[in-house]
């Protein structure tokens, strides 16, 4: 249980976020459990990120008075993650609201949220 | 020059700076917006012009003025250029082409159309893979915006299950980049190819994880339902977007990544393209929606260039060219058909019946359907000529296989989707209007294809030789087209006489085997085109497509190498096609036609791969000198050519096809085209003459003539209908031949000659002395006629002629045939195949006496009682073609003495010996002259004898015969016709029982009901999607990675 | 071609006793067929005096043009066969023009007077007619098959398609002929004789009184007269084909008579004790037990 | 009557055309061209030539020749027509054995010289008997056979049976009796080529000649004519 | 049931996939050559006291531009897809919200952006930046619109900031070229003093525009979202 750092306990959380994105977007039948389950999914694919760009005993990258000027290379985490988390974030929230708008326009196409109710297209 | 970077600039500004404009005028917006698009037209086209002349660096963009890998950097190259200006131009053509829509719904709308294409660009340029995934998620975003441009429960509902499929990708997508990173320390691609991440443990996966996202994002099949639905939901004008602009983007990221994964990637990515080319195609097969048709299209043939990029490592250098001739056509092709899409309007594709009210509408379908299937001048025919080539050379004969079955069965659907167009019902389909804008995109791709079809041709060293001036003249010919059929015929005309000014000559002195085809196919298009002067009206698009015909012939004969062979080959398929589906009832029978067709053509393509693997050439002498595999190589172009020549099992496209032509047409495709595949087989058989696999083909080509002889006659002594009677007849004469060729002896050639000589004579004598009379009494079915020698005696002697020449009877020239035929059988010893032949040749009475007797002789019915004699313009070539068999019947010897001196250069022994006239061989003798002498000396002595004898006889009328004391009722139930050989078929009906229809029906049903049964997959729940991309993923993973 | 009027004459000369013969033949045949249902039958000329009387017949009626050529071609067909045809072996005068042609032409030359006789009838319009037809093409293209493989099987034993040098290489005894040195060749081909000459069982060309009389309904006087003519030659020459065919030729006019007279006496013996075959029956019945002779023929080669 | 009478007056054609089955009616057609076109069946489909007298051969040295072949070839058609056509039969069996007498049957017309009315002739059948006797060629005889033919014999008031067959048709050679037996009728034939030996076998020319009196008479028995007058 | 195992058994997989992929994790223990060059160069290259907003702006600032047009695309189509035609929202049934909320959001909503413009403002010196910064301004306009329903948000108003920030943030991605190193490069304006408000080149520039840009996005979707609420 050594191993069982900071890092790795909130990458297995993300990795398990994910799981459970997934699962959800593959049994839930209501369209916003689907996007609850998409949302799920991202923030898990978030957290990993952080996960991976953290570095033991370390700080965020603003140099601030807890970090010391000469010595940033070791004193703070990697910055290009939370860039990119940042970034990720973003998107997935766009996305989020799309899904969401759509969803409120089948919703009041066909007043129903069951994803079953949207096969018309299909072979 | 203008920086790429201000693609960017200028779209980002533009999207911005039209957020002003909501209230304003929206066609100033739209004009705002099409500048934008233009200009970024105009950066990657002036960056694509440079590369192309200027020599050109690849040049790297670097922002915030930092290197890589500390910052993003763009690169522009030759590759970038070419796919950034395919993609731009097809935005500002879809632009143009969205106009209405774009201005109707608002600003919104063209910010979002803007976005995407900067979009796509930048996912091109960069060299980021982080940014990579940011821009690709600016299109899907951007896709998923434009789909929902009518705003229908359909399209939301598409829109959703397409943004939730990208969303759960684009997550995949972003685990394999971040873990990527943590692997690589660097977001810059080049750097993360250096490291071959392949190797490090999880490093794999990482790089797995992105290789399948991006894939996944080319919707392999078969988690690609989400894009289907977007296809059929969206409007075509976006779906033209999706599927040319966003693909090709598409493929590129998939190339620039791939060096990440290493050469472990190719095999994956080549397994999962043919996969879904044959799995997206075969399903395709069931599909009745047009849009929907067109989406399973395009995600074949994304499926084909995922293949052939993972087949790069055999491909070579030539990859580059292979996938960009398929890329391209499929890019512009598939953006043209959704946009015509956009223009027909109808969901189901028999509903695309009202586009042939705007023949320009068709014709522009036509090139895309055209270019899809790979036919040439297209792109797509030298690329795929080119992957066949190097999949042989490389020993890849499963790939090969699978390429050529999946893209046959891409041509069925769409060939029964443009017959469809051409010939189903349109008198109650809506009208639909034509806007200029919608038409001249359309117009713009149609014409690139061309034009890039050309120059892709001299890319080719061995096509690069082929004659295009033909072409263009058919061109000018299709550009005349609104002029009245008869000054289009004796341009025709005259082209074709030019055109044998040029070049028959040259033949007779140096080359008497092609002569004699030549002058078969250019002679005969020329005496088959002046009954084309009988025809009123315009005849719109008949010359350019019979030109097509009849220049792709040649281009056979003329062919030097196997290319150009195929070349014209092709070209000879898609004109004759086009003069099949002409014939009011003929879609079944084009697409029949179209489909034995093209499943011969690949048969010969994969012949001749394998026959010049490991030989460096492509001159057609590397089928002298097929030493492995020739087995499978002979058979594989003997049955490629053996389905022209309509051998029996592949002959059931035949009867329909001619028989429902147009008069004129059926001589075409009848007595002049069926030659294309003899020539194919002359040309094999020499060229095997001395392989030792060629002795067991030929002894089975042997039975099969036969069989096809008595098959095809008795086929023919069953039918009602006059032209099917003599279609059944060609194939039962092409049998012949076969069979001539099969001997493989010096007398079996020469028969083979003479018949293929004479089945070009007397059969366009029928057909066209039929197809005339057919005209004249507007049915097909003999027994509906009768009687008719007393209003068309001409065209009575000449069907008299030509049947006495077909049976064999002497003194006519078929006797010459049967002749030949009997001495060589015997001298070679096939006394079976021999007696089956003679059978079929005595069943030729039977139907030759239906023919003639159930139409001019016997009781002329009510309502032609007033018909005319055939038109002038028939007689004429028939009558021509009569003096040419009576030469040939009187004189054999001028023919045949040649001939037997080319067949001697292959046979030399056991030739015929010739003495004046007398022609002798080691068992048998005769004189034609001499024999037509005495016969006609006979025949007039008695005639004038029995003349002055009855010469008072009193002239009746047709119910003044013998009734039993009665007096017959009507025409109708006077003249026997109907199944007069009922008892025959009692006794010998069995063997004409449709088998081999029925067998072929069964093989389509099979594949059809597959179809159906696997497209069930597509639920069009967006969850199974999902469960789909998930499931693919694991599997995928699990396949190739433990 | 050089025009060799003494070969001429002797050709007509010969044309001239085969049509004699032929008539004589066929009252021959109706006599012994009288004589075995016990009658005195027909008087031996009655042949020529019906001849004679058809081309008596005054007035006459035409259908067309194609009615008129329908017997010229028929007799074209007849003379053609002879003229192609050796009739005496061993002597130059007597072989005709069989020296332009071969079996080969021979077999197809049948054909000549066949179509022509089929067309000319059908231009009569005469539902009958058609239906005669309809039924000898079928019979006909099966009769041919047995026949066929019987010749292949001469001709590559003989390795010749020449019918004088056939007969050349069956003279010297009895047992040269064909009939002995291949007997399976010769059984399909002379069971195959049944249907060319059209007696019953396979007489249903004609089937006197339930298709009036098939082909010819509609022709009468000069006409008929011709197609009497030509059937008359047709005969004799058909059987002195087999003849020279498998039994050896003839050296003289007296075996031509001998042998052609048994040969076609083959034919009317069978048809005297056989009814009538329908035509799926005659079809398929060809196609058994002829065939599988003439298949044997040719296997055993 | 003229030649002009020949044809049947508009008048006629009225009264006659009652009787006319719907196929010998005129009738209207299309034409491939979409042209409408009228059928009249009895013109168009049969011709209304009018027939010719045949004169013997000018040598009489020929035409006695001749004559004996006719005499010594006599085709019959097989028509029977009343009670009598069953003594027909016979005659080909070894007892009476025609054929020596160059007797032989024909089925069809066209081939004939000799028609054989054997007995009574019901008007129905006159009309198959004038056809059939038309489309024979001259020379061409007539055999009456029985009673009826020459008087109607038992039917002599019938009403639909005809009394003279000479009124309608020109006999050669009568056979009396009821039933004449089949050597009776040899021994018509053997009249018969007597008569055509003799060179009085010249019916047929006779039939020509007074062609308007067999038609009138033909026509007055047989109310419902919806035939050509010359059965070719 | 069967297909909820078989979901279940195909993320097995997929978590053996991830497992596969992360087994060889272990946590960094030390920066990367590429996060080190940032952390040791970055201070001085782009003058930033938040590394993270040096990358997000200036290295990676293209990705940032692509941020802010997912979300600008967002933001359309959500406007498309929702937009109300005229008129329709007068008959939205609102619930009214308490005087508690309603006086508090008055008071708070101010604070609420002013805090927002504080963090984008101070986005290179702080943790923050243009995306917190416009994301605190939106949360805002959600507590005004919670807390009265009735209340509408000008369109054109959000349409105008953010065309004019979005612009503006282009135009200084092109001056960056025409003026300086390249696209976004940061050095188009000088450094300034590290550690001070006027620093780190353009980055406050763009985050101000960043942050307006990205506030007036997601006001457009809430409001969009919110005006559809009762809708239908």
């Amino acid at each position: 249980m050594e191993n069982l750092n900071l890092e790795i306990i909130t990458l297995i959380t993300g990795v398990i976020l994910v799981l459970i994105g997934i699962w959800g977007l593959l049994t839930q039948k209501n369209l916003i459990k689907i996007v609850i389950g998409f949302t799920l999914f991202d923030t898990g694919i978030h957290i990993i990120m952080v996960s991976i760009g953290y570095v033991k005993n370390r700080t965020a990258p603003i140099i601030d008075q807890s970090v010391n000027i000469n010595d940033v290379g070791n004193s703070v985490v990697d910055p290009v993650p939370q860039a990119l988390v940042l970034t990720a974030i973003v998107i997935g929230l766009g996305v989020t609201a799309l899904m969401l708008t759509y969803v409120l326009k089948m919703y009041q196409k066909r007043k129903s949220l069951e994803i079953n109710n949207y096969n018309d297209l299909k072979w | 020059m203008v920086g790429p970077i201000y693609i960017i600039a200028i779209a980002l500004g533009t999207a911005f700076s039209l957020g002003f404009f909501k209230k304003a005028n929206s066609n100033f917006s739209f004009a705002f917006m099409l500048f934008a698009m233009a200009f970024m037209t105009f950066i990657s086209g002036q960056w694509l012009y440079a590369f192309l002349t200027q020599q050109q660096e690849t040049i790297q963009i670097f922002t915030a003025g930092f290197k890589p890998p500390f910052s993003i950097s763009l690169q522009m190259g030759l590759h970038e250029s070419v796919f950034l200006s395919l993609i731009n131009i097809i935005g500002l053509l879809a632009a143009i082409y969205l106009y209405d829509q774009l201005k109707e719904k608002g600003v919104q709308m063209m910010m979002i159309f803007v976005l995407l294409f900067m979009g796509l660009n930048v996912v091109i340029m960069t060299r980021d893979i982080f940014n990579l995934f940011v821009f690709l998620e600016i299109a899907s975003i951007a896709t998923a915006g434009l789909i929902i441009l009518d705003k229908s429960i359909n399209a939301t509902s598409a829109g959703f299950k397409y943004i939730i499929a990208t969303g759960i990708i684009s997550g995949i997508l972003l685990i394999g980049i971040i873990a990527i990173y943590y692997f690589a320390g660097s977001l810059f691609i080049n750097d993360i190819i250096k490291l071959n991440l392949i190797y490090v443990k999880g490093g794999a996966v990482a790089v797995f994880l992105v290789l399948i996202a991006i894939i996944l994002e080319l919707k392999p099949f078969p988690a690609n339902g989400w894009a289907l639905d977007v296809y059929e939901a969206a409007h075509p004008g976006i779906g033209a977007v999706i599927s040319a602009a966003s693909a090709s983007a598409g493929i590129f990221v998939l190339a620039k990544i791939l060096p990440i994964v290493g050469d472990s990637g190719y095999y994956i990515i080549g397994l999962i393209g043919i996969i879904t080319f044959l799995g997206s195609n075969l399903l395709g097969l069931k599909q009745d929606r047009a849009n929907r048709l067109l989406g399973y299209s395009s995600i074949g043939q994304i499926g084909l260039l995922l293949t052939i990029i993972g087949l790069t490592p055999y491909l070579g250098d030539k990859t580059l060219f292979i996938a960009f001739g398929v890329l391209i056509s499929h890019a512009l092709a598939k953006a043209g058909l959704f946009w015509l899409a956009g223009i027909v309007n109808s969901e189901y594709i028999k509903g695309w019946a009202a586009i042939r009210r705007k023949p320009l509408l068709l014709v522009l379908m036509g090139t895309f359907i055209f270019a899809l299937v790979g036919f040439p001048p297209f792109p797509s025919f030298f690329a795929k000529w080119e992957l066949i080539m190097q999949l042989a050379n490389n020993d890849k004969i499963i790939w090969l296989a699978l390429i050529l079955i999946g893209s046959f069965i891409e041509g069925i659907y769409l060939f029964r989707w443009f017959g469809y167009a051409i010939k189903e019902k349109n008198e109650d389909l809506p009208e639909f209007p034509i806007k200029l804008n919608k038409v001249i995109p359309v117009s713009i791709v149609a014409a690139g294809l061309y034009l890039i079809g050309y120059y892709t041709g001299l890319a080719i060293p061995e096509a690069a030789i082929i004659n295009y001036i033909p072409l263009i003249f058919i061109v000018i010919i299709f550009a005349l087209d609104f002029l009245p059929a008869y000054v289009k015929n004796s341009i025709s005309i005259l082209g074709l006489a030019y055109y044998s000014y040029t070049i028959i000559p040259a033949y007779f002195e140096n080359d008497m085997l092609r002569f004699i085809f030549v002058v078969i196919f250019l002679i005969g298009g020329i005496l088959t085109f002046i009954a084309g002067y009988a025809y009123k009206g315009k005849r719109r698009g008949f010359y350019p497509v019979a030109l097509i015909m009849y220049v792709g012939l040649v281009q056979i004969i003329q062919a030097e190498n196997l290319l150009q062979f195929f070349f014209g080959w092709e070209l000879m398929t898609a004109g004759s096609y086009f003069l099949i589906i002409r014939g009011k009832k003929s879609m079944a029978h084009a697409l029949s036609y179209m489909l034995f067709s093209m499943g011969g053509a690949y048969l010969i393509l994969a012949g001749f791969a394998l026959a010049q693997q490991g030989q460096m050439s492509l001159s057609l002498d590397v089928l002298n000198s097929i030493s492995n595999n020739a087995f499978i190589i002979i058979s594989l172009l003997m049955i490629g050519f053996l389905t022209k020549t309509a051998t029996l099992g592949l002959h059931i496209w035949l009867p329909g096809a001619h028989g429902e032509a147009e008069s004129d047409v059926s001589p075409m495709v009848s007595a002049i085209l069926l030659k294309a595949g003899v020539f194919g087989l002359i040309i094999l058989l020499i060229s095997t003459i001395k392989n030792i696999e060629t002795v067991s083909i030929v002894y089975i080509l042997g039975w099969l003539g036969a069989i096809t002889a008595l098959i095809g006659n008795l086929g023919a002594a069953f039918q009602e209908d006059a032209k099917r009677l003599l279609a059944y007849s060609s194939i039962g004469q092409l049998g012949y031949i076969v069979f001539g060729l099969a001997m493989m002896t010096h007398l079996g050639w020469l028969t083979a000659f003479t018949y293929t000589i004479n089945h070009f004579m007397y059969k366009a004598i029928l057909f066209l002395t039929i197809g005339a009379v057919v005209l004249r009494v507007g049915t097909h079915n003999m027994y509906e006629m009768g009687g008719l020698i007393k209003k068309m005696p001409f065209a009575f002697i000449a069907v008299l002629i030509g049947i006495i020449a077909l049976s064999g009877v002497p003194p006519l020239s078929g006797f010459t045939g049967k002749w030949l035929l009997y001495n060589a059988v015997i001298l070679k010893g096939w006394y079976f195949q021999g007696a089956i032949a003679f059978f079929a040749g005595i069943i030729a009475f039977l139907y030759l006496f239906k023919l003639i007797s159930s139409i001019f002789l016997g009781q002329l019915k009510d309502n032609h009682r007033n018909v005319k004699e055939i038109s002038i313009w028939f007689i004429i070539p028939i009558y021509i073609l009569i003096i040419g068999l009576m030469i040939f019947a009187a004189k054999p010897e001028l023919i045949l003495q040649p001939m037997g001196d080319i067949v001697a250069q292959y046979f030399p022994d056991g030739g015929l010996n010739w003495d004046g006239g007398l022609a002798t061989t080691p068992i048998g003798n005769w004189h034609g002259t001499h024999i037509m002498i005495i016969v006609g000396v006979m025949f007039m002595l008695l005639l004038t004898w029995l003349v002055v004898l009855s010469r008072k006889a009193q002239k009746v009328k047709q119910f003044n015969i013998v009734y039993s004391g009665e007096r017959p009722f009507t025409p109708e139930t006077t003249h026997i016709s109907y199944n007069i050989f009922a008892g025959y078929n009692k006794a010998l009906g069995f063997l004409v029982m449709p088998w081999i229809t029925n067998f072929w029906n069964f093989m389509s049903d099979i594949i059809h009901d597959t179809a159906g049964f696997v497209r069930r997959i597509y639920s069009g729940n967006g969850q199974t999607y999902l469960a789909h991309i998930i499931i693919y993923i694991v599997v995928v993973y699990f396949v190739f990675f433990n | 071609m050089n025009i060799d009027f003494n070969k001429l004459f002797f050709t007509f000369l010969g044309l001239m006793i085969v049509l004699n013969w032929g008539l004589l033949m066929s009252a021959l045949m109706r006599k012994i067929g009288a004589r075995v249902a016990k009658r005195y039958g027909i008087p031996w000329f009655q042949p020529w005096v019906d001849l004679v009387k058809n081309y008596a017949i005054r007035s006459q009626i035409t259908h067309g043009v194609m009615f008129y050529l329908g017997p010229v071609f028929r007799l074209s067909g007849g003379v053609g066969l002879f003229l192609f045809m050796p009739m005496v072996f061993g002597s130059d005068l007597w072989t005709n023009f069989s020296f332009k042609g071969d079996l080969i032409l021979i077999l197809y030359f049948q054909f000549f007077g066949m179509l022509g006789m089929a067309l000319g009838a059908g231009e009569g319009g005469q539902p009958h007619s058609f239906i005669g037809i309809s039924r000898g093409l079928s019979q006909f293209t099966t009769i041919e098959v047995p026949m066929t493989l019987a010749v292949i099987a001469i001709a590559v034993q003989y390795q010749t398609l020449s019918i004088s040098d056939i007969v050349a290489a069956q003279q010297g005894g009895i047992m040269n002929w064909t009939v002995f040195t291949n007997p399976f060749a010769t059984a399909a081909a002379m069971l195959s004789v049944l249907g060319a000459f059209g007696h019953s069982p396979f007489n249903l060309v004609k089937a006197p009184n339930e298709i009036p009389i098939g082909p010819p309904t509609e022709y009468h006087g000069t006409y008929l007269g011709v197609l009497r003519t030509n059937a008359a030659i047709l005969h004799v020459v058909e059987a002195v084909l087999f003849m020279n065919l498998f039994f050896g030729g003839a050296t003289t006019w007296i075996e031509l008579i001998v042998k052609s007279f048994l040969i076609y006496f083959w034919s009317v013996f069978v048809g005297m004790v056989f009814p009538r075959f329908r035509i799926e029956q005659s079809v398929a019945w060809f196609l058994k037990i002829p065939l599988i002779l003439g298949i044997i023929a040719i296997i055993l080669l | 009557m003229t030649e002009d009478n020949f044809k049947m007056s508009n008048k006629q054609e009225e009264e006659v055309s009652k009787f006319f089955a719907p196929e010998n009616e005129k009738r209207k057609v299309e034409t491939p061209d979409g042209e409408i076109i009228e059928i009249n069946p009895l013109q168009d489909y049969f011709s209304d030539a009018r027939p010719k007298v045949h004169h013997p051969n000018t040598s009489k040295v020929v035409e006695k020749f001749l004559n004996w072949a006719r005499a010594e070839s006599l085709w019959v058609l097989g028509f029977g027509t009343g009670c009598g056509s069953i003594e027909i039969p016979p005659l080909l069996t070894p007892r009476f054995d025609a054929f020596r007498f160059g007797v032989q049957m024909r089925p069809t017309p066209r081939q004939s010289n000799v028609i054989i009315i054997s007995g009574y002739l019901a008007v129905k059948t006159l009309k198959r008997v004038i056809r059939s006797y038309e489309q024979m060629q001259n020379p061409k005889y007539v055999l009456a056979l029985g009673s009826c033919t020459i008087n109607g014999g038992m039917y002599f008031d019938s009403y639909n049976t005809i009394n003279r067959l000479d009124y309608y048709i020109p006999v050669d050679v009568y056979v009396a009796g009821c039933m004449p037996r089949p050597e009776a009728l040899l021994s018509g034939f053997g009249k018969l080529k007597e008569l055509i030996k003799a060179g009085k076998g010249e019916k047929a020319n006779e039939y020509v000649e007074k062609f308007d009196w067999y038609k009138a008479n033909q026509k007055k028995i047989i109310q419902d004519w919806n035939m050509p007058d010359y059965n070719w | 049931m069967v297909k909820n195992s078989l979901i279940f058994i195909v993320l097995i997989g997929f978590a053996v996939l991830l497992a596969d992929l992360f087994v060889g994790f272990n946590g960094n223990t030390d920066l990367n050559i590429l996060a080190n060059h940032y952390a040791v160069s970055g201070p001085e290259e782009v003058g930033s006291a938040n590394l993270v907003t040096a990358v997000v702006v200036t290295y990676r600032g293209l990705d940032t531009l692509g941020e802010v047009t997912i979300l600008f695309l967002a933001a359309a189509i959500v406007s498309f897809l929702l937009k109300v035609e005229a008129g329709a929202s007068r008959n939205r049934k609102l619930r009214s919200t308490s005087e508690i909320l309603d006086t508090a959001s008055r008071i708070l909503v101010p604070v609420i952006f002013l805090f927002g413009i504080y963090v984008f403002i101070n986005g290179h010196l702080s943790p923050g930046g243009g995306f917190q910064g416009g994301a605190i301004i939106a949360s805002g306009l959600v507590l005004m619109l919670l807390a009265q329903p009735a209340k509408e948000v000008g369109h054109k108003l959000i349409t105008l900031v953010e065309s004019i920030s979005g612009i503006s943030f282009v135009l200084i991605g092109v001056a960056g070229v025409l003026f300086a190193a390249g696209f976004l490069d940061n050095k188009l304006l000088p450094l300034g003093t590290f550690g001070t408000i006027f620093s780190a080149g353009v980055i406050p520039v763009i985050y101000i525009f960043v942050g307006l840009k990205v506030g007036a996005e997601l006001s457009g979707i809430i409001t969009n979202l919110h005006e559809n609420q009762n809708e239908a």
